[in-house]
């Protein structure tokens, strides 16, 4: 099959990854990147929205041939879905109310509400690891969460801590809230790093997307989008 | 036994609808055994009179005496009436049974439990002795071995005994009948008929709104006709069909007849 | 406030594509409906069968649960179907597309009912002077019962047409753009949710307001010839 | 189909179960007990108690269940003056915010059901109630009320199945109910047909059972309508 | 002119319902230019034999020929008859109108719309020359001023002659009428009898089931006594009245009369 166009499922409620402007457009680094890399690849991009926890079923419902939506490239998901190399990577970590908790440890955190997006590698790190001690709380999109922790609903979440920052902590409603705990990188929930998921039958599209990320790091675009939405290496070593 | 005892009277009632003046002064007393028979064309009132006497139909102006006991009426600022105390209008209803010419039984209710549904509720009676009496009132009106049954599924006829029986069953001073027989078929007006006169010969005081002239002339005490209004001709059967003052009456008689 | 933070416009894009979709379902609807409503009156097992089982399992499963079900399982079923029939292309079924055939689809089942009784109403005898009078079988329904069970199924179907419209928020939650995933996005982005969804739900009541007053339009104009003047 | 991720996760879905019969049942119960009052006061001529209640049954018949929760579970959480106050610690729990949806708009159907029921309550009967002295609490209590009841009844039994298909949106407020439990074995085991399909045979199941409680009640309910 | 040319003949009908026979072999003819009264007392098979001529209900078996030419019936596996050529009764329907006991207007359109509508979409008439057509016949009923009124707005006697116009202007080989007066009141039956008199006149073939021994008598050509499913009596009007053979058809015009 030649990939003239290629569709690509995007989320849009995960600043400042992918969301929607007040006109209604998308945008974002997942966004921005989805464009680059699919034009490096040399093919027409057409954008399609779902929520998160539809997103792999929608992939393999051929609803779309690709996702670029901060999907880390974990073990479980290869199962059903082949990745390119990443194109990010980034740390997760506990938001709290400030000074909820003053050190974090295992014990500390019993008993507390914590909320994360579903279907998630979040999710799943949570489940696996505090599944008994903690109440988890699984919304649909990132924004949904940050809502609830504004709210009080939740005494902590767990996300990505670049999305945490930009989309939460660092806007005014964030700011009775920090970062607790270290960073968590685990590859067995954490994986490799985010890429782009296909269908495993689409072999040759994991190769044209993977040369069109190269090409994309190496021409300079990739930094050029990175420097309009962070100051530091979102790529990681 | 005293018979001139008044059971009850209207004195100078007028009624309008809007810009139609139905009731132009109607002054009329019964006495406790009297059963009156209302004659009248359709449109001349009889309906709204009936309906005037248990306030279900507010009088403009006029007095309702029930057994002595006048219903208070006052006029708020906008010149309606209304009842002083709906309490006492309440407790006069209750001695003023009415059997409408539609029956109007509680469809939802067994015809016992139609019977017996204000006695326990509004006269408080206790249930064990309020369903002895409906009994035999079902009895009396000879549909006794209907009392489980729902109204639908009793023909016109055993419906109007069932009304019959629900408004004995209050044991009212005065019972008011409007045109208790027009929706029935021949053979049914003779079966209710018996029924109402048996309740004559036991004295009850009745006011019967009918079309029927061969009643009127045997059963009732006192005939009253309406016409545009007003009451044209009063007095025992005998007189009134015999010697009519009123030409109209006349006229209605020779129709009728 | 017009100005919704700046998110009107999206809203607002958010509200066209509410109505395209609301009108576009309608059509699917009805004609499922009407066809359904035959397929039971036909009389013939085949159809009358299948209809049945159709109108049952529709009105007894949640919306959202059909409105998944059908979204993401429909897809698969589809591409699964599709290389069986000697088709190797994916076959592309655009997200709007996808919510119009799955509202159609479950108000095809209400439509269905609704116009079964509004068939039913139409008295056996106007037919029969249509068929007396030599008209053949698809003129009795065009030219006399058609025209006649309009006016029997408008109740029915205003009832419908306001459920259909308010299940359209639905399609927010598998991904599409309407006027609740804008308020969604935009009460996200802005920490204040109350102010958008407020906002669409005063868009919601003046559709509906403005539907009731085309519904009552449309049952007067349809009364015509049925109640004496 | 994988009958094997049905069958591992059915005490998800029996847990779900749970959680929709409650939500379905509680407010089914809040929402008629405000529905009878309301609708009768509803019936009164005097516009200053009609009108309220006409607002509050237009607003939640016109609007989507969905943009009432999301109003009533987000939109409250933006108000620092509700986030200040005792009630906070009610809208704070989604399964509350969820029952206070639920029930306010199963309340203003049932609400409009009953008016219509009341109001096509034969005139005559009414009448036959007055003539027997009743006042008008004890009308509305022996007469009114018990034969609207009756015709009431099958539309109602409509509003109970529409609440039962509403309550799958608790699963967007975080919930876990039959619906969110698809939902969660969807997005772990991304297969929508065994996750949804599942649902959809629990939905259809109580579905039924309800079809046939009501109609039971309905024939109990209907000795007065019948000729027999 | 040849008045003996046949314009329908029935031969040998037979019609059950399920287990009950209503039709026992009918066999009769009429030809250009009778009018034949259809007697018979309540639930004899009037309305069933004339549902069978046009075929609105299938005869179980026997021939219906209209104008020289035979409907065509074949029974399939299950033994069911049914019409070999279902676009042969769609013809053959136009040339035999029915006028309904109940009218059967379409309530959807207007009077005139209802009489121009098989015209023009069964006879594929242009639509000009039809409304000319309908006019016509609207006037010679009398009822021309009605044309734009829906049939709700009519009277019964109205629409009952708009249903006879609507029969007219398919200008058929014979009219069937089911009972055309029984619905209306004396004025009305004169009223209408006195149009069908009219067509009589004319030289129209019809079939008129009536219970007006008057019509009979005076309007038609001959007369036909149903009973049982079965043609009893049949003569001209002078005969059967006059000299009555079948006992039964002596007790319904006693009866009757
Ligand atoms: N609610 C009303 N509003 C306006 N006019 C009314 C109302 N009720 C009765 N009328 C008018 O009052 C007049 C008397 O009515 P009423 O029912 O008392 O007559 P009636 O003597 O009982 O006649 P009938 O023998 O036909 O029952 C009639 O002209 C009627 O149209
Ligand atoms: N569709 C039907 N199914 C079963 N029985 C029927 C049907 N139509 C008519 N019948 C029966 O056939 C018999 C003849 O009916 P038909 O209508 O022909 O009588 P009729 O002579 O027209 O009587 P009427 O003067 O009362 O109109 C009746 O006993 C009737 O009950
Ligand atoms: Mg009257
Ligand atoms: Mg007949």
């Amino acid at each position: 099959k030649d990939w003239k166009k290629i569709r690509v499922g995007v989320e849009g409620a995960y600043p400042p990854f992918s969301f929607v402007t007040p006109e209604g457009e998308l945008a974002g680094f997942d966004i921005e990147i989805a464009k680059a890399v699919v034009k490096a690849a040399g093919a027409e991009i057409e954008l399609v929205t779902s929520d998160y926890d539809g997103i792999i079923p929608a992939l393999l419902a051929k609803k779309f041939d690709c996702i670029i939506a901060s999907l880390s490239i974990t073990e479980k998901r290869k199962k059903k879905v082949a990745f390119t190399d990443k194109y990010y990577n980034t740390p997760a970590k506990f938001v709290q109310k400030k000074g909820m908790i003053a050190t974090y440890s295992k014990d500390a955190i019993k008993g507390k509400t914590i909320g994360v997006q579903r279907a998630t590698i979040h999710e799943d790190f949570i489940r696996d690891n505090f599944g008994k001690d903690v109440t988890i709380k699984s919304y649909g999109t990132q924004d949904e969460v940050y809502l609830d922790m504004q709210s009080g609903r939740l005494d902590m979440l767990f996300a990505d801590s670049v999305a945490a920052t930009e989309g939460f902590l660092m806007k005014a409603e964030g700011k009775n809230f920090e970062f607790i705990g270290p960073d968590f990188t685990d590859p067995k929930w954490f994986g490799t790093g985010v890429g782009i998921a296909i269908r495993k039958a689409d072999t040759d599209l994991v190769d044209a997307l993977n040369a069109g990320i190269a090409k994309i790091r190496a021409d300079g675009t990739y930094k050029k989008i990175q420097d309009k939405y962070f100051d530091f290496n979102v790529y990681g070593d | 036994m005293n018979n001139k005892q008044t059971a009850l009277s209207v004195v100078d009632l007028y009624k309008s609808f809007g810009q139609v003046e139905v009731l132009k002064g109607i002054s009329m007393t019964a006495n406790k055994g009297d059963v009156i028979s209302i004659l009248g064309s359709s449109g001349s009132g009889k309906s709204t009179l009936l309906r005037c006497i248990n306030f279900l139909e507010m009088p403009n102006s006029g007095k309702i005496i029930v057994n002595g006991e006048e219903i208070l009426v006052e006029t708020n600022r906008k010149g309606i009436s209304k009842p002083r105390d709906i309490k006492q209008v309440e407790r006069i209803r209750t001695k003023l049974a009415m059997v409408f010419q539609q029956f109007n039984l509680w469809s939802h209710m067994t015809i016992l439990e139609n019977v017996i549904e204000a006695p326990i509720h509004v006269l408080k009676i206790p249930k064990a002795e309020a369903i002895e009496m409906g009994k035999n009132y079902l009895d009396k009106v000879g549909i006794k071995e209907k009392l489980d049954a729902y109204p639908v599924q009793l023909s016109g006829g055993q419906q109007q005994r069932a009304a019959i029986a629900r408004a004995l069953a209050m044991e009212p001073e005065v019972m008011l009948f409007d045109e208790p027989t027009s929706a029935l078929d021949p053979e049914l007006v003779g079966e209710v008929l018996q029924v109402i006169k048996k309740l004559a010969q036991e004295g009850r005081t009745m006011i019967v709104v009918t079309h029927e002239m061969g009643f009127a002339r045997d059963v009732s005490s006192r005939v009253i006709f309406l016409h545009n209004g007003q009451i044209e001709e009063d007095g025992s059967p005998a007189k009134v069909f015999e010697n009519p003052t009123s030409a109209r009456f006349k006229e209605f008689i020779a129709a009728t007849g | 406030m017009l100005s919704l933070h700046g998110y009107g416009p999206s809203i607002l894009q958010g509200t066209i594509l509410t109505i395209e979709l609301c009108l576009a379902s309608l059509v699917v609807s009805m004609f499922l409906g009407i066809i359904t409503a035959l397929a039971k009156l036909s009389g013939t097992r085949v159809l009358s069968v299948p209809a049945q089982a159709y109108t049952t399992v529709i009105r007894g499963i949640p919306d959202l649960v059909l409105m998944l079900l059908i979204f993401y399982g429909g897809q698969v079923l589809i591409n699964q179907i599709g290389p069986m029939a000697g088709y190797d292309e994916y076959i592309d079924i655009n997200p709007f597309v996808a919510g119009i055939s799955t509202i159609g689809f479950i108000f095809g089942a209400y439509m269905a009912e609704t116009f079964r009784g509004a068939i039913l109403a139409v008295p056996e005898s106007q037919l029969e002077a249509g068929r007396a009078y030599g008209m053949s079988r698809i003129q009795v329904f065009i030219r006399v019962l058609l025209p006649q069970m309009v006016r029997h199924a408008i109740p029915g179907f205003g009832n419908n047409w306001l459920v259909l419209m308010k299940a359209t928020a639905l399609v927010s939650i598998i991904g599409l753009k309407d006027m609740v995933r804008m308020a969604g996005l935009a009460g996200g982005a802005t920490r204040k949710p109350f102010t958008f969804y407020m906002a669409v739900a005063f868009i919601y009541l003046i559709l509906t307001s403005i539907s009731i007053l085309v519904l009552n339009w449309l049952n007067d104009k349809y009364s015509v010839g049925f109640v004496k003047d | 189909m994988d009958f094997s991720i049905i069958l591992e996760n059915l005490n998800v879905y029996f847990d779900g179960l749970q959680n929709t019969l409650i939500l379905v049942s509680v407010s089914l119960i809040v929402g008629l007990i405000f529905a009878i009052p309301l609708a009768v006061l509803r019936t009164s001529k005097n516009i200053v108690i009609n009108g309220p209640i006409w607002a509050f049954t237009y607003f939640f018949r016109g609007t989507p269940l969905l943009v009432q929760m999301f109003l009533i579970y987000y939109g409250t959480g933006q108000f620092d003056f509700i986030k200040d106050s005792f009630f906070w610690i009610f809208f704070k729990e989604a399964y509350f915010c969820a029952l206070f949806a639920f029930s306010l708009n199963t309340c203003a159907y049932t609400t409009e059901i009953i008016r219509g029921a009341i109001e096509n309550t034969p005139h005559g009967e009414v009448e036959a109630a007055k003539a027997a002295g009743m006042s008008m609490l004890l009308r509305i209590r022996r007469i009114i009320l018990p034969s609207a009841f009756r015709r009431a009844l099958p539309s109602y039994g409509n509003e109970i199945i529409f609440m039962l298909h509403g309550s799958s949106l608790a699963s967007v407020i975080t919930i876990i109910d039959i619906t969110g439990a698809a939902r969660k074995i969807n997005s772990t085991y991304y297969s929508p047909y065994e996750a949804f399909l599942t649902a959809a045979v629990f939905y259809l199941c109580i579905t039924f059972l309800i079809i046939w409680l009501v109609k039971r009640l309905e024939y109990s309910w209907s000795g007065h309508l019948r000729r027999d």
